[in-house]
């Protein structure tokens, strides 16, 4: 950080306009408190009290002027109110490609980062430049928050839901990661690094270890353990639905609802069935599995079940100006 | 409120309508509405509610200002419940359609 | 509460010397009075909103632990608190007439219903103690399926119910110093502020029953 | 009352004020005259302001190095405290509880508050939540943050939480009672001829935040007891191990905290309209706008509590929605800041200390309040929530905006509560040190969140090192800025030149009707208001539109 900038690195695709965004506001920032400023010590100077018995002559004030300083700067804020959401529903909003699903467990005051392949790791992170990566937020204690400067992006990772973003890694290098949300006492250590590499070194890497099988083996076995495999895949009596091409569908529930099959509702279904029954099926067949499985198991049978269904055809309406193929 | 003091006709009247109200109430319970045993339980309670207030707390006949306090209160206590639910009724929807994110 | 300002040996009874007269000090007092109830209406309607989100979060868990509610000792109980304030507001009527002794005899009726109530709430603690349902470490619950999300219900009913009765009792206390200064003469049809006030704070806790009753014992039954 | 004549260095007699009117500690400690009362509340906000101030400075102190001086959990206890003791005992009761105390009354026309009884029995709650506080603070602190999130403050740490939160349970019906006092007075106890139109915009600037405290505290009461509850059954109502929802917790937390921060600036406001008026010798530019945009600010600060949660899983469409009523929140603080601008112009404006802290207030709440928008704009607020950008936001809003009002209000009415003048000197050279202190302490703080760098870090990584030096840095010199006129302000209390009736030719009820220091009942002759509030040009007419 050899040059001395107000803003940290640009390495993601939205930092750029998180930035544009910040500069903006910077502009109206300034221009106001300058305005301000100047009124305050130009009057001051000007009509600075000369004798005590001067008496300023009464003004009461004036409508359009006041109606003028409250629209005026309301249409400004409503700039930034429109902009600033449309950025935050880009960030949040998955894109429709398939991405590159990293599952990050925060736990009092470490990051333990799982990839697909199997490969675990403590408060590191390896991506690939030019891919869109999902990042899978749990914690299994406190909330934390996952926070990398560098893309400008952070998220609370709340125990007991999955909280998702996405980002595009642009820039190599290294980069840090911090928790934001204090969450004890090593709050302040419990910090890491981002690797982002090109993608020719990032397979090198990839391909370098994967110790323990992949994930979707290990969910396999719990699958089976967990006697799970009996209802949802073997099943004929049309017990409960089979799980065969149900992840990253829509699913029709009993009341009515449609509701994409995505992380976070299967790992409701798995601790809390009875939350959203699918339609034609009964309530109080599936156990509860609150509290029995840890959230290693929770993230194994979730991969796994995603193994199941053919990957999600990609979006028909090419969506014009999407990031991701705007060639940076 | 120290004008002509309230006739016990009245309070008994009041009275014995909210034990009426208490009693449609339970017996409403026992049917089987599904969600409108909700709606039923909270509407008659807010009519129990509103008698105690006008009769026997005299707000009828209490000035101007003390019904906007009280109107005050509730629509407050409405602003937290309806901000708080808006969180969490509209947390499970769709992810808006992709045309308009750019 | 502090609202009781003891009578002065000023000019009008009871008025204040920093009041011009009477009807502006009773107004105050009414209007500090609802300001208070407007206070309590919001530290209530903190435990309504939690009640709501895990109502609508965990309807099903809802629906099992609402049987073991004891509907026939709230019904009751919603009677008792009904009766009381209808005492409570013929002790106010009979104040104002200047009435000492129907103002005695309603205001000792208004507590024993009190205590009636309170009595009956203690029964069903009781019930609840001997069925391991108040929430913590002791707890257990028939239903494994609804285990944890049974104690946070039944931990929000004994915090509605608890802070109800606190204020019951609170109320009991208030009644009590008011039927002392009655039968000391401290009240008469020019000035009974206090008794007023006190009425008004107990319509308002009978209120905040009203609405914890359907909403904690009855809807649960059936959906 | 009995005239003590009592050996006096100035020749002329004494008359009789709240001060010399009766002596001994119990006629301070049973008062129910609103001025002693005030001045109660003065000695005790200042005593937690130092104590406050303290945890600061050791914080800064800290932070001078990377890799800290303190070991982790000491630091978590210093910023928990720090915060807890600035917002709950020094920020939400300052100016209400000490100028408005005193004041409103006076202002208003009326001999006391409509409840003289339970204006003392605020401060006594006041005190037994200090107490709670104090002794959380002695027996080994809490380290939770100021804002107890859960399950942390639930179920995974292990210090006096508890203690803590009955503190801010307690403290917050002092607060209750100070705002349903100043409610009910300000409706009933206005003297013939005091409109609404005419009342002082500090009376209207304290009737807003009466409305939020009255409306707002009972809120966190109720949190403070579900989180004491919880603590203790473990019931999991905020633990989602056992089925409860964390984010909850944050709302019902927020829901008064952020109508908090709108207590703590609104009286700010109200006293910078009085000294803005007066050191202009002009009246308000817009009074009718300045008015109703503190009752704007009061209703809307009620439903933007959610830009707290933009990144703790709210979902999106919530956010946006309070993202938008965050930006309409802004609007009446920035009518107010052009009005007070406005008000200068062609005005007769003396450089005297509180005009200073005036000048001081207006450039540094417009940094602050346009940082608020930074933090509204969802996009923003994802990179720069939690981190130290947020921390010199509110600092903007609070050290420099409402500590600044507070400073100027006290030297405005320093000679109406004592009787005295102080230096002018001093007072002038103070108002500078804070000023460049505090610019000094925060302004590199935004360049850090952006950075960033992330809040309530005890060791950071070595780029954030350079800015938090000069952080600290300012840190001190602000410190010091503070103790000078703790020192003037005390000496000129005993020593202090005898101030006349009206030293700053102010005009408004308590400087013309009644006599400096004001006797226990405030008026010798009861008040009348003939003309229209700040009428300095002396016009007679009567054309302001009349509101009441």
């Amino acid at each position: 950080m050899g040059s001395f900038s107000i803003f940290p690195e640009r390495a993601s695709t939205s930092a750029g306009e998180v930035d544009a965004l910040y500069g903006f506001l910077l502009i109206v920032g300034i221009t106001m408190t300058v305005l301000i400023f100047a009124c305050v010590f130009f009057f001051a100077i000007k009509y600075r009290r000369r004798s005590d018995q001067e008496r300023p002559q009464l003004i009461h004030g004036s409508l359009p002027l006041e109606i003028a300083w409250s629209v005026i700067p309301f249409l400004v804020m409503l700039v930034m109110f429109a902009w600033g959401t449309k950025l935050y529903f880009q960030n949040y909003t998955l894109p429709y490609k398939d991405t590159l699903d990293i599952y990050v467990t925060g736990k009092q005051w470490m990051w333990k980062i799982q990839y697909p392949g199997g490969q675990r790791e403590i408060n590191e992170l390896h991506v690939p430049t030019g891919r869109a990566v999902k990042l899978i937020l749990a914690s299994e204690d406190v909330i934390h928050s996952f926070f990398i400067p560098a893309f400008r992006l952070k998220h609370d990772v709340v125990p007991g839901s999955y909280q998702t973003y996405w980002f595009e890694a642009t820039k190599p290098g290294r980069y840090h990661i911090f928790c934001a949300e204090y969450c004890g006492t090593n709050h302040s250590r419990m910090t890491g690094w981002v690797t982002v590499m090109e993608p020719a070194a990032y397979q090198t890497w990839l391909s370098g270890g994967s110790e323990g099988g992949s994930l979707v083996a290990q969910g396999a076995k719990l699958f089976q353990q967990y006697g799970c495999v009996s209802c949802h895949l073997t099943d004929t009596q049309g017990r409960c639905p089979s799980l065969r091409n149900v992840f990253g569908n829509p699913v029709v529930l009993e009341d009515g609802r449609t509701v994409v099959a995505d992380e976070s509702y299967i790992r409701e279904s798995i601790l809390n069935p009875n939350a959203k029954i699918v339609k034609g099926y009964h309530r109080d067949i599936m156990p509860v599995f609150q509290g029995q499985i840890g959230e290693e198991g929770l993230l194994q049978l979730i991969v796994y079940i995603k193994s199941l269904s053919t990957p999600a055809p990609p979006q028909t309406a090419a969506t014009k100006g999407s990031p991701t193929q705007v060639p940076k | 409120m120290t004008h002509q003091v309230v006739s016990v006709k009245t309070y008994a009247l009041v009275f014995a309508a909210l034990i009426a109200l208490t009693i449609t109430t339970v017996a409403v319970s026992k049917l089987e509405l599904g969600e409108y045993n909700f709606v039923c339980a909270l509407t008659i309670a807010v009519i129990k509610g509103t008698l105690v207030v006008m009769f026997f707390m005299d707000v009828r006949r209490s000035s101007s200002m003390t019904k906007l306090f009280v109107g005050a209160g509730l629509f407050w206590l409405a602003i937290m419940l309806v901000f708080l639910l808006s969180d969490y009724l509209s947390r499970g929807w769709l992810p808006i359609p992709k045309w308009w994110v750019g | 509460m502090a609202d009781s300002e003891v009578a002065l040996a000023a000019h009008p009874p009871g008025l204040q010397h920093h009041f011009d007269n009477s009807a502006q000090q009773l107004e105050a007092s009414t209007l500090g009075m609802w300001m208070f109830l407007v206070t309590e209406i919001m530290f209530f309607g903190g435990m309504f909103a939690s009640y709501t989100i895990y109502r609508n979060l965990y309807p099903e868990a809802f629906a099992s632990t609402s049987h073991f509610m004891n509907v026939t000792i709230g019904a009751i109980n919603t009677g008792v608190l009904i009766c009381s304030s209808f005492t409570m507001v013929l002790s106010v009527r009979s104040v104002q007439l200047g009435q000492k002794k129907t103002t005695i005899t309603f205001l000792t009726l208004t507590l024993l219903l009190g205590l009636v109530f309170l009595v009956l709430k203690f029964v069903e603690y009781h019930e609840k103690w001997v069925d391991h349902h108040i929430p913590g470490p002791g707890f257990q619950y028939a239903d494994p399926r609804y285990f944890h999300q049974a104690q946070i219900l039944f931990y929000l009913y004994f915090a509605m119910t608890g802070l109800h009765a606190l204020h019951m009792i609170v109320g009991a206390g208030l009644i009590i110093t008011l039927i002392v200064m009655t039968a000391r003469n401290r009240f008469s049809a020019e000035w009974n502020t206090p008794v007023e006030m006190i009425g008004l704070y107990w319509h308002f806790v009978d209120i905040v029953w009203i609405f914890l009753f359907p909403l904690l014992y009855l809807i649960g039954h059936t959906s | 009352m009995s005239t003590i004549l009592q050996p006096h260095p100035h020749p002329i007699e004494e008359k009789t004020n709240y001060l010399n009117a009766d002596y001994g500690w119990k006629s301070w400690l049973f008062t129910t005259d609103h001025k002693r009362i005030a001045l109660l509340y003065l000695f005790s906000i200042t005593a937690f302001f130092f104590v406050g101030g303290a945890f600061a400075v050791l914080m800064r102190i800290n932070l001078l190095s990377p890799d800290g001086l303190f070991d982790h959990d000491t630091y978590n206890k210093l910023f928990t405290m720090h915060g807890i003791i600035m917002v709950f005992f020094f920020l939400v009761p300052s100016i209400p509880a000490t100028l408005g105390n005193f004041l409103i009354p006076i202002m208003v026309g009326s001999r006391d508050l409509a409840f003289p009884r339970i204006n003392l029995l605020s401060w006594y709650i006041y005190i037994f939540g200090g107490i709670f506080t104090l002794t959380a603070v002695v027996r080994g602190g809490v380290d939770t943050g100021w804002t107890f999130y859960a399950p942390f403050s639930t179920t995974y740490s292990n210090t006096h939480v508890i203690l803590a939160a009955m503190g801010v349970f307690v403290s917050g019906f002092s607060s209750i009672l100070t705002g349903l006092n100043f409610i009910i007075t300000i409706h009933k106890m206005r003297c013939p001829g005091m409109t609404w139109s005419r009342l002082p915009l500090f009376v209207w600037g304290h009737y807003a935040t009466a409305l939020i405290q009255v409306l707002g505290t009972p809120v966190i009461a109720i949190t403070m007891v579900l989180l004491g509850l919880e603590r203790v059954l473990h019931a999991g109502i905020f633990d989602p191990n056992l089925g409860g929802d964390p984010i909850l917790f944050q709302h019902l937390f927020w829901f008064y905290s952020h109508p908090a921060v709108y207590i703590m600036i609104l009286p700010g406001m109200a006293v910078i309209s009085e000294v803005v008026a007066c050191y202009s010798r002009k009246r308000i530019f817009g009074y009718g706008f300045v008015a109703f945009s503190s009752l704007g600010i009061a209703v809307l600060s009620f439903v933007v509590w959610g830009h707290h949660l933009f990144v703790s899983g709210q979902s999106m469409y919530a956010s946006m929605v309070f993202s938008f009523m965050s930006m309409a929140v802004a609007v009446p603080s920035a009518i107010k800041v052009f009005n007070w601008t406005a008000t200068m112009y062609r005005g007769s404006i003396s450089w005297d200390t509180p005009m200073l802290y005036a000048f001081g207030f207006i450039g540094l709440f417009t940094i602050g309040g346009l940082t608020g928008l930074f933090l509204a704009t969802m996009a923003i607020d994802v990179h720069v929530t939690d981190t130290y950008f947020v921390i010199a936001h509110f600092h903007y809003v609070m050290v420099g905006g409402m500590v600044m009002a507070y400073m100027g209000g006290l030297h405005f009415w320093f000679p109406k509560i004592t009787g005295r003048l102080y230096p002018e000197g001093w007072a002038k050279f103070a108002a500078l040190v804070i000023f460049v202190g505090f610019n000094l302490t925060f302004f590199p703080q935004f360049i850090l969140g952006y950075l960033g760098m992330p809040r309530r870090y005890a060791t950071y990584a070595e780029e954030f090192h350079a800015l938090n030096v000069m952080s600290t840095a300012g840190a001190s010199i602000l410190g010091v800025g503070y103790v000078i006129p703790m020192i003037y302000l005390a000496w000129a209390w005993r020593k202090g030149p005898i101030s006349p009736q009206n030293p700053w030719k102010a005009k408004g009820l308590e400087w013309e009707q009644s006599p400096t220091p004001p006797p226990t009942f405030n008026f010798d002759k009861p008040p009348i208001v003939t003309e229209p509030a700040y009428n300095y040009s002396g016009h007679e007419e009567e054309q302001e539109v009349d509101i009441g």
